[in-house]
């Protein structure tokens, strides 16, 4: 998973990992599909029943293993589905972005936004306003995989 | 083995039997031609199948090294890396690593009277020191094989069991646990199935590998019938990593189980601190 | 006190109340003071009382509660957030539990101790209270050492030197005066302040020691899951390689896992062998629950902990 | 065995030296941790310290190290094997007990089957050890196993701290050859003189050992492993700075087509140590791998690999165990026992 750029980290394609409720943002995608509206192909969707299904760690593992930015995408406060998993997600949100910034990670690949079915143009404004603030931030970190050669040794 | 005792070998699997719903043996073949031809191994020997991304794990070889080329590695999927090996199909690679660990006696038991005592997954490794003693038969005396499964769909090897059945030169007897409506053979747990039998300790070895309570009750069946200690030999299942005996997860006292085992006599394990505790 | 400690326990196991308490006594050598386990009733003698009392003890109470019976144990006051707390999470039933209370005047943070002597601390045969300051006494003299020389961290901004939920007390506090002369989240705020790339070059060379030992895990009493998410094979969460990245994921789940139910008890920075400043990340998601959510871990036995809750007028700046 | 001497300051030239040609590895201070690394200068050294916070034993035997990357092509899986290393080590400031735990986890690593990086490591490294400081911490315990601190024993070069010079005492060739990268900055010495010079033996309290074994294998059964393990946290820290531990894990990481397999340390301290797959732990609860531990450093490994004991007294496990687990304390609990009971 291997950003692709050259050393001036132009033609950065970040790859970001979109976690969308299958209730409204994923209707939502759906809806800016059949639109024909464009959007940028650097997302990966994963459908979850509940913003509120999406773990913390997913988060941080995504990020940790290389992936340039996580999205969120949920009801609208009120609208959950059930009633009220998004008020989780949201208290969730807001401490896990603080952080992930405390420990050097822009705020900008951690975001949640509220999507409903009938948005399929804010979805795929979402997407591409992420996508260009994480395309201008560059890549999470290259790739490390390169050990110290000895304990200590940084 | 390679000079770096952590460096598997290429293999290509050759062909997948579904033995149970949730068992299959894989045949594999090196793909380094001169390692193909110099492979030896000794019956009971183990290899460390790599799964790339996964990891390894230990799993008997089931072949006999009479059957030259190519080996077998009969596996249960319940971990993660035997899950992954179950993805396999005909023409994947495979890294194996061995072989590993001790292995049955071959010679010390030569002309002596043998008894194998199998339950469920626990047959494949008896399978190779059988089969081993069948190309070899007029070295061995009487050969007795007792094996049980759960029920008559999880018996591996159904093929080689009808084979050793109606073999003149092999005493065969199968019980399940549950029988169902295809079996009209006996139903019943393996240790009071074998002290029915009641097989003569005279002159005679026996092997024994399955579940470790199985293990447990043949064992006290075995005595009870007047086996000595040093003539119970079996497999130790423990956890096992590296398989050169240094990673130090399957050491028992000074042992490690695969280096110093998988194969011990009962007379040798009750010498060491906790090995019966396992 | 350490005599009514000892009388304490000594009726508890005589009446058969307890099956052991969970007290400190002496290591090998003075300055090492540590958790013990009083079986028997000719034991009690061992127990001790002091500012190198250091361990939160109510961890071990978690591994007793398969016993039939209860355990006593002995909390300072920060402890006993821990013990509040865990009957919140129903991992303890109170009525299992008999908790001994005991005033504290500050701890020593023995790193600090040694430095400020400027001698190896295997000649500190004995660490006194006395009000402001320490007595210390090494290679046999006895030495004054200021309190804001060498209180553990935590301890400048104590909310609890008296335990507020016990069976037992051991009287009360001495007052004393400490001037932390700044903020309980200043070494929080300083790292807040700075760029950043320098915030993750920062973690990143902390993250990059770390061995995974485990033992900021093991000595937590928040983390008592009876299968730790980075054991679990499948899904596996966590690869086994101590990698940076790896570290980096270990550390900042658990940094999530505990929010809201950190207490500062300091221990994970303190057990930690290659000294990653660990408060500072944990301070971080405290502060952060506190001015969030106005929650605070441990206090109050029937407040609602801040991540199973929620309030219609939370901040949204997601929309 | 040759006697020198050099002067503090002509020791970092020497030193110096060495790492124009070799990779100079040493101890560091740095966060007040010490910790050997690699160094570019002999000025990064911290050569005044106790001992090393991690032992020396990671510089043959890695926390994480790379057995050999994989790469998916086509049908095909190609193996990359870890290169050797690019230039010969020397290693200045290893103590005693270090030196005395590569000799036990030679054993390991060497005997048997080998462990090819392993005996490049060795092979590749001059030991620079340096000779103890009198009085030793009082922690300490190595010459309870018979070690002498102030010995040359299984080094090349024996340094020993007297005053503005060190006593260099050259062991074998390998050190010679080292010596001789700068004969010049060193003084040779009579034996007398260096007798002279030679801090008399280390006064440490010794613990008489000889029924230790014995004993010990007597309580296998015993309810004093359930009691120690009370304060046992089950944390890694005893295995991880032990000199003479030796257990790994190996797990790849990376996706099923492009990866690195990799040996990092484990510790049979860690509950899911020994689990199996099926679920069946033979060392479920702490008292039975605190129990292992025990009997692995004083029992099974000596009796595997016929050895004094596993343990070089190093007390690295006592002073950071965050639970007070004394090993000190546990071998004198084993000694007071009355007699062997069969377990």
């Amino acid at each position: 998973m291997v950003s692709g750029s050259d050393s001036l980290g132009n033609g950065f394609e970040p790859k970001i990992l979109v976690f969308a409720c299958n209730w409204c943002a994923y209707a939502g995608a759906d809806l800016a599909g059949v639109s024909r509206l464009q959007m940028p192909p650097n997302c990966r969707v994963i459908r979850v029943m509940c913003s509120a299904r999406v773990r913390p760690e997913f988060v941080v593992k995504a990020l940790s293993k290389g992936l340039d930015g996580v999205l969120v995408l949920g009801c609208h406060p009120g609208d959950c589905h059930y009633s009220e998993g998004n008020y989780f997600t949201r208290r969730r949100g807001l401490l896990l972005r603080k952080l992930l910034q405390y420990v050097g990670i822009e705020p900008e690949r951690f975001q949640v936004r509220w999507v409903s079915a009938s948005e399929g143009v804010k979805f795929a404004e979402t997407v591409e306003q992420v996508t260009e603030q994480i395309k201008a931030l560059g890549p999470k970190r290259p790739r490390s995989g390169v050990l110290p050669t000895e304990p200590g040794d940084s | 083995m390679t000079d770096n005792i952590y460096l598997p070998s290429m293999a290509t699997v050759k062909e997948v039997r579904p033995e149970t719903p949730d068992t299959s043996t894989f045949v594999v073949t090196f793909d380094d031609p001169t390692l193909r031809e110099s492979f030896t191994y000794r019956p009971g020997q183990f290899a460390e199948m790599s799964m790339f991304g996964v990891g390894e794990c230990p799993i008997g070889i089931a072949s006999s090294p009479t059957s030259k080329g190519f080996l077998e590695f009969c596996v249960r999927a319940v971990g993660t890396v035997t899950n992954a090996i179950h993805d396999l199909e005909v023409g994947d690679k495979v890294g194996v690593r061995g072989p590993l660990g001790n292995s049955w006696p071959t010679k010390e038991i030569e002309g002596r009277d043998l008894l194998f005592v199998g339950g469920g997954i626990g047959l494949p490794p008896l399978r190779s020191l059988i089969r081993y003693v069948l190309d070899n038969r007029d070295r061995y005396g009487a050969v007795e094989i007792v094996y049980g499964a759960r029920s008559p769909q999880d018996l591996v090897y159904k093929d080689e069991l009808k084979e050793w059945d109606e073999r003149p030169d092999v005493e065969f007897y199968v019980t399940v646990d549950v029988g169902d409506e295809t079996w009209d053979g006996p139903v019943g747990f393996v240790p009071p199935f074998l002290k029915e039998i009641n097989p003569s300790p005279e002159n005679k070895v026996a092997f024994t590998c399955g579940p470790p309570i199985m293990i447990k009750l043949v064992v006290n069946a075995l005595e009870e019938m007047g086996y000595a200690d040093a003539d119970i030999v079996t497999t130790l299942e423990m956890k096992m990593k590296c398989g050169v005996g240094k990673c130090g997860r399957c050491n028992i006292g000074d042992k490690y189980i695969c280096r110093d085992g998988p194969v011990f006599s009962f007379e040798q394990l009750r010498k060491i601190p906790g090995a019966l505790e396992v | 006190m350490q005599d009514e400690l000892r009388e304490i326990v000594r009726k508890l196991l005589a009446d058969g109340a307890i099956e052991y308490f969970i007290g400190y006594c002496q290591g090998s050598e003075p300055h090492r003071v540590f958790p013990c386990f009083v079986t028997e009733e000719s034991e009690v003698e061992k127990l001790v009382l002091g500012p190198l009392c250091l361990q939160n003890l109510s961890k071990y109470v978690l591994q007793a509660r398969d016993l039939g019976g209860k355990v006593g144990v002995l909390v300072k006051g920060c402890d006993t957030r821990a013990v509040v707390e865990l009957i919140k999470q129903h991992q303890l039933e109170r009525d299992k539990v008999v908790v001994v209370g005991v005033p504290c005047q500050g701890q020593v943070d023995p790193r600090k101790l040694e430095q400020a002597l400027g001698v190896p601390l295997e000649r500190v045969t004995g660490v006194e209270d006395a009000g402001d300051e320490f007595t210390v006494t090494v290679d046999g003299k006895a030495r004054k050492v200021g309190k804001e020389q060498v209180l553990r961290d935590k301890c400048f901004f104590c909310k609890h030197p008296m335990s507020f939920e016990y069976d037992y007390t051991l009287g009360d506090v001495v007052p004393f005066i400490i001037d932390a002369e700044k903020s309980e989240y200043a070494a929080v705020e300083a790292l807040e302040e700075l760029p950043v790339e320098e915030r993750r070059a920062f973690w990143r060379k902390q993250f990059e020691r770390c061995i995974r030992c485990n033992a900021c895990r093991e000595a937590c009493y928040g983390c008592y899951c009876t299968e730790c998410l980075f054991d679990r094979k499948v899904p596996r969460w966590l690869d086994r390689p101590p990698l940076p990245e790896e570290n980096e994921i270990y550390h900042l789940i658990r940094a999530v896992h505990l929010a809201g139910r950190c207490i500062d008890c300091g221990e994970c920075e303190r057990v930690c062998p290659v000294r990653i400043p660990l408060s500072r990340l944990y301070k971080k998601v405290q502060k952060d629950i506190a001015e969030l959510f106005g929650y605070e871990a441990g206090m109050e036995l029937d407040t609602v902990p801040p991540l199973v809750n929620f309030d219609l007028d939370d901040q949204d700046p997601f929309m | 065995m040759d006697r020198k001497k050099i002067s503090k300051t002509d020791l970092s030239r020497w030193l110096d030296r060495i790492a124009e040609t070799c990779d100079l590895i040493g101890p560091v201070k740095e966060e007040e941790v010490v910790q050997f690394r690699p160094v570019r200068s002999s000025a990064e050294l911290t050569l005044d310290y106790a001992n090393s916070l991690l032992p020396p034993k990671s510089l043959f035997f890695p926390p994480v190290e790379e057995l050999f990357s994989y790469q998916k092509r086509g049908e095909e899986i190609k193996l990359e094997q870890t290169k050797p290393l690019e230039k010969d080590r020397v290693v200045v400031g290893i103590r005693k007990c270090d030196v005395e735990s590569l000799s036990l986890l030679d054993r390991v690593f060497l005997e048997d089957l080998e462990d090819v990086s392993y005996k490049d490591r060795r092979d590749r490294t001059a030991l620079i050890a340096l000779a103890c400081p009198t009085p030793p911490r009082s922690s300490c315990f190595c010459t309870s196993f018979g070690i002498d601190p102030l010995s040359p024993e299984g080094s090349d070069i024996l340094l020993t701290d007297v005053g503005k010079d060190y006593l260099v005492d050259v062991a074998t060739e390998k050190g010679r050859e080292l010596v001789a990268l700068a004969d010049d900055l060193f003084t040779k010495l009579t034996d007398k003189k260096a007798k002279e010079l030679q801090p008399p033996p280390v006064d440490m309290p010794e613990l008489d050992l000889s029924e230790l074994r014995e004993k010990l294998e007597g309580l296998w059964e015993d309810d004093y492993w359930e009691k120690l393990s009370l304060p046992c946290l089950g944390c890694g820290i005893c295995t991880y700075v032990c000199p003479t531990c030796h257990c790994f894990d190996i797990a790849d990481v990376g996706s099923t087509s492009d990866g690195v397999r990799y040996r990092c340390w484990d510790s049979c301290m860690y509950k899911d140590f020994a689990l199996m797959t099926s679920g069946v732990n033979p060392r479920p609860t702490k008292r039975e791998r605190v129990r292992n531990r025990y009997f692995h450093k004083f029992s099974t490994f000596p009796s595997r690999y016929g050895t004094n004991y596993a343990c070089v007294g190093c007390a690295r496990c006592l002073v950071h165990c965050p639970g007070g687990v004394e090993i000190t304390t546990v071998m004198e609990d084993i000694l007071a026992k009355e007699g062997a009971s069969d377990g």
